[in-house]
């Protein structure tokens, strides 16, 4: 109780928790779900994007591309290293997203169907998960904060190209405006969903907001996404595909219409688009490397035994 | 004017080398066999892709018909690419594609280094850029060929299909054609046949830490150089030039 | 003017669902497990073509557009094709093949049985030929999926595999959607909901004597009719299109 | 020895042989060789062309492409039905094709690059396989004779079809009539190659005229193909590319330059431009069908089993 009492005072203090620091058992299971999901979640947002690579429309964007997927790679990496720091290894965590017992964010279920989506995923995806990443950049846990820093910096050059992206369309021909606009109205809703549902008085989230692992709620973040990007979308002299949204001058920001909230679970729980097609193909690239994962792991052990076989000739 | 030609033709082969195993090390992004791999497979991706475009820009403008380095990349007909055989084989098991990378780096680790020389200052300043990038390629690739090599079982019996299935490929490299000659006549293409023993001793070598031998070549598999590939490349142009095709001459 | 844009579209779905079937199974050609299979695996595949090829051209009629069959074939963006989300699911191997063909020829047969009675005349006349074709497609894909049910183990898990990796693509075929309800309400097309217990007793009667059990659905995939696809069209498009896009306006 | 000069004077009275009449091991040997090959030319060519069926340019290309392929399997399965007449399996022909102790036609190991290589691989190797076939409809083994007499005619169509690939691109655009060009350079030589070397005094060869499974020597077949083909490639406008090809009009004939015959015995013995990768694609192939044919044979198994049980319990 004391422990529990010290620990929150620090916390109301604005103190970093390091990893060696003392920490409630709750707040650290907390953060590994929370940071090890947000890990899978750049590996597996790898795909949608990845599968545009071989056909993007000039040598400009199709480097940027690649440079932004394997930044997402990049972001995988610190990520597991941050938890890893909690005390889970890299394969536990990875052993989780297998098998279905660890979540991804819901929004890589769709699929990368035209060239728009990319410039779509950049700006709104990226956009939706900066809203995010910058509370987070305030965490009270030291390692999660410095890593959403830094993958803050590069999200956001990312949203930008995305929005550069859908800027070329918009000022291109009627097809390239028409994609724009398709790719507008199939990312919209589920960008908003990236928020997650309205928390209401749960015990959870509650938790979280007094750990300063949290500091805004689900709808004040969406809230705030949304008033960025509805001007955005307007500069595009795109529309936003919600009849009901519109500026409401008493609160300073824009009302929106209802989120299908049953799409929403349905994706999390395993139907939405693409699902399956992206562990199939996460659980084939595993299946598929373990021999040369396997071979390292030899290599490794053959020159540390051959190193320790020479240092004892040695002496 | 038949300068100029030459020096195209020369710039072009160079770039869809680029260009093509860019794209075949594209495939793997996202797809490694660890995440650190994903990201060096892409970083030499990225590499080759911006060499590419640094040649393609350059073939454009000595060509003088106005056309960018999307025109040359994208919209050219099967026939027309110039690409060594060696850059479309596909990408395989990951074997296949650190030997096929491997060969690749051994061979444009000197031809870069050749190259700075160059009498045409582009080319040389293009060198210059690729050599320190190319060092890292072939360093990259030959701790993977030891590593697989003298791993598992498994692992070395890959390893040795690949070397198998790749060196046949190798010698078009080292080919000085007409167009080669000519280059190297104007001052500034690299005599590659000289770069044979070179090459052959950094893969040797290699190797050897690799408990790995070179396999015997027999005959050399050659074509790409005039346009006459593997049936490898129509598909990968398919990929490739998609929406350059279906949405001709649009701003992307 | 609206019946025509509706018949025009119904015709599309099915079109569409045609040729990226049949675009499928031709990736089989010369690649079956056996030199038989290989020639039953084009036969339907040349079926389909065939149907592909008459709803083409009749949609083409009905838009009154001048499009004939390739340009309604080769030359629409990705977001305008059609076709039901389970024709382009990928070949994976001998199993889903398999199932995938079963699935669909348990519905097409009472699908076109059912056009047969169409008051298009043209319609009906595509169906008659049609219902005999795929008569044979459920006959042959049902022998298979027996002896592969009730095969070896292997065979048994993979076809138990297959099974569930496609069941959630049947849901569509059977949608009424406002298109497909003004179809059957202009006299012209086929209400597929009634189809489904028909389907659902073929299915689990060959399953059945397969030892295989029809998994739970649970959500249906759709998207398809709309345009909107899985990842994998794009892929077959970028092929199917090649010389179409590369070479636009030309006879071939 | 009297049954050798028996068998000739059969032979001699263009008597037809019959799979359980008496026959010498040489003839027996040399046709099972022969037919198998042949068969294997048919399963290997299905590979260049098989290649094009995703990109044919048009439904109606597509639909033939498909089609002719399939014939060739189909002429594949004749062929190895008249090779079983001899006394060999299937299975046992297949595995010597996979490993390398069969061969099969030199011309399938270089590549399909252009559409227009459809069009001269049905103009060209079609009609190459043509002229040796119609004089194997008249071989001294009946079944063999008549499987070539079934495939003449399909192979006769597919010509045509492919010479009419090959008019419609010469009466297009500049780019299709280079297409064109290209092939023909590309496929012509290994076309005259299909003929196999001139023979001279090969013993071989004799024997086989004598026991007329082979009927015209090689150089003749080749020179009648020439002949043939020489105006059918005036008519398109395309350039035959030979430069000493030129008519000879006390032989009312085609004179021809030298073949290069380093290049055909490279190929036969492995390194063509694509050996490797025809046996690679059909060992793969193989590979990955085995379970399917474990499976069919289990369940026959099974079947005959429960039914003989059926027929025990009723008895």
């Amino acid at each position: 109780e004391a422990f529990l009492a010290a620990f929150q005072e620090r916390i109301d203090a604005e103190q970093k928790i390091e990893p060696n620091d003392p920490m409630p058992e709750g707040y650290r299971k907390t953060l590994i779900r929370q940071i090890s999901q947000h890990a899978h979640s750049e590996i597996i947002g790898m795909q949608p994007e990845g599968n545009w690579i071989s056909r993007a429309p000039s040598l400009r964007r199709k480097a940027a591309l690649m440079a932004k997927v394997q930044d997402e790679g990049g972001h995988g990496l610190y990520l597991y290293s941050a938890a890893e720091t909690l005390g889970i290894s890299r394969e536990e965590m990875y052993d989780q997203l297998l098998s279905g017992a660890a979540k991804y964010s819901s929004i890589f279920n769709y699929p990368a169907l035209t060239w728009a989506d990319i410039g779509a995923i950049g700006w709104l995806v990226d956009g939706a998960a900066i809203m995010n990443q910058i509370a987070l950049c305030r965490c009270s846990y030291g390692p999660y904060a410095r890593a959403m820093i830094r993958i803050c910096k590069e999200e956001s050059f990312h949203q930008r190209q995305g929005y550069e992206i859908l800027i070329t369309l918009c000022n291109g021909s009627d097809e390239q405006k028409e994609m724009a606009q398709d790719a507008l109205n199939r990312f919209w809703w589920p960008s908003l969903m990236m928020f997650g549902p309205s928390e209401g008085q749960s015990v959870h989230s509650q938790q979280s907001m007094l750990w300063k692992i949290k500091r805004f709620s689900n709808d004040d973040l969406r809230d705030k996404f949304i008033n960025a990007t509805v001007p955005q979308a307007e500069f595009l002299g795109l529309k936003v595909p919600d009849l009901e949204l519109k500026w409401n001058e008493e609160k300073q920001g824009y009302d929106h219409g209802e989120i299908d909230w049953d799409e929403f679970w349905r994706v999390v729980k395993g139907d939405g688009p693409c699902n399956r097609e992206r562990m199939r193909t996460r659980r084939r690239v595993e299946a598929e490397g373990a021999w040369v994962r396997e071979a390292a792991h030899a290599y490794a052990q053959k020159r540390a035994d051959r190193q320790a076989a020479a240092r004892v000739a040695a002496e | 004017m038949a300068k100029d030609n030459t020096l195209f033709t020369y710039l072009l082969r160079l770039a869809d080398d680029h260009l093509i195993l860019s794209q075949r090390l594209g495939e793997w992004t996202g797809r490694a066999p660890t995440l650190e791999e994903d990201l060096a497979l892409t970083n030499i991706a990225l590499d080759l892709i911006g060499q590419a475009r640094s040649l393609y820009s350059y073939a454009g403008a000595v060509e003088g018909q106005g056309r960018d380095e999307d025109q040359l990349a994208f919209t050219r007909p099967e026939r027309d690419y110039l690409n060594a055989l060696i850059v479309e084989q596909p990408n395989g098991d990951f074997a296949h594609t650190i030997v096929r990378q491997f060969f690749i780096a051994a061979f444009m680790v000197p031809f870069w280094r050749e190259m700075e020389k160059s009498d045409d200052e582009q080319l040389a300043a293009i060198a210059a850029k690729a050599s320190k990038e190319v060092a890292y390629h072939l360093r990259h690739t030959a701790e993977w060929v030891v590593r697989l090599g003298d791993g598992t079982e498994e692992s070395h019996q890959r390893m040795v299909e690949a070397l198998e299935g790749l060196i046949i490929y190798t010698g078009e490299l080292f080919e000085n054609d007409a167009i080669a000659k000519a280059a190297i006549a104007g001052g500034y293409g690299v005599d590659t046949e000289a770069l044979r023993d070179e090459w052959r001793q950094t893969v040797v070598q290699v190797l050897g830490e690799a408990t790995l031998e070179l396999p015997n070549a027999g005959y050399m598999q050659k074509g790409g150089r005039d346009g006459v590939h593997t049936e490898h490349l129509g598909h990968i142009l398919s990929e490739l030039q998609y929406m350059q095709r279906a949405y001709p001459g649009l701003t992307w």
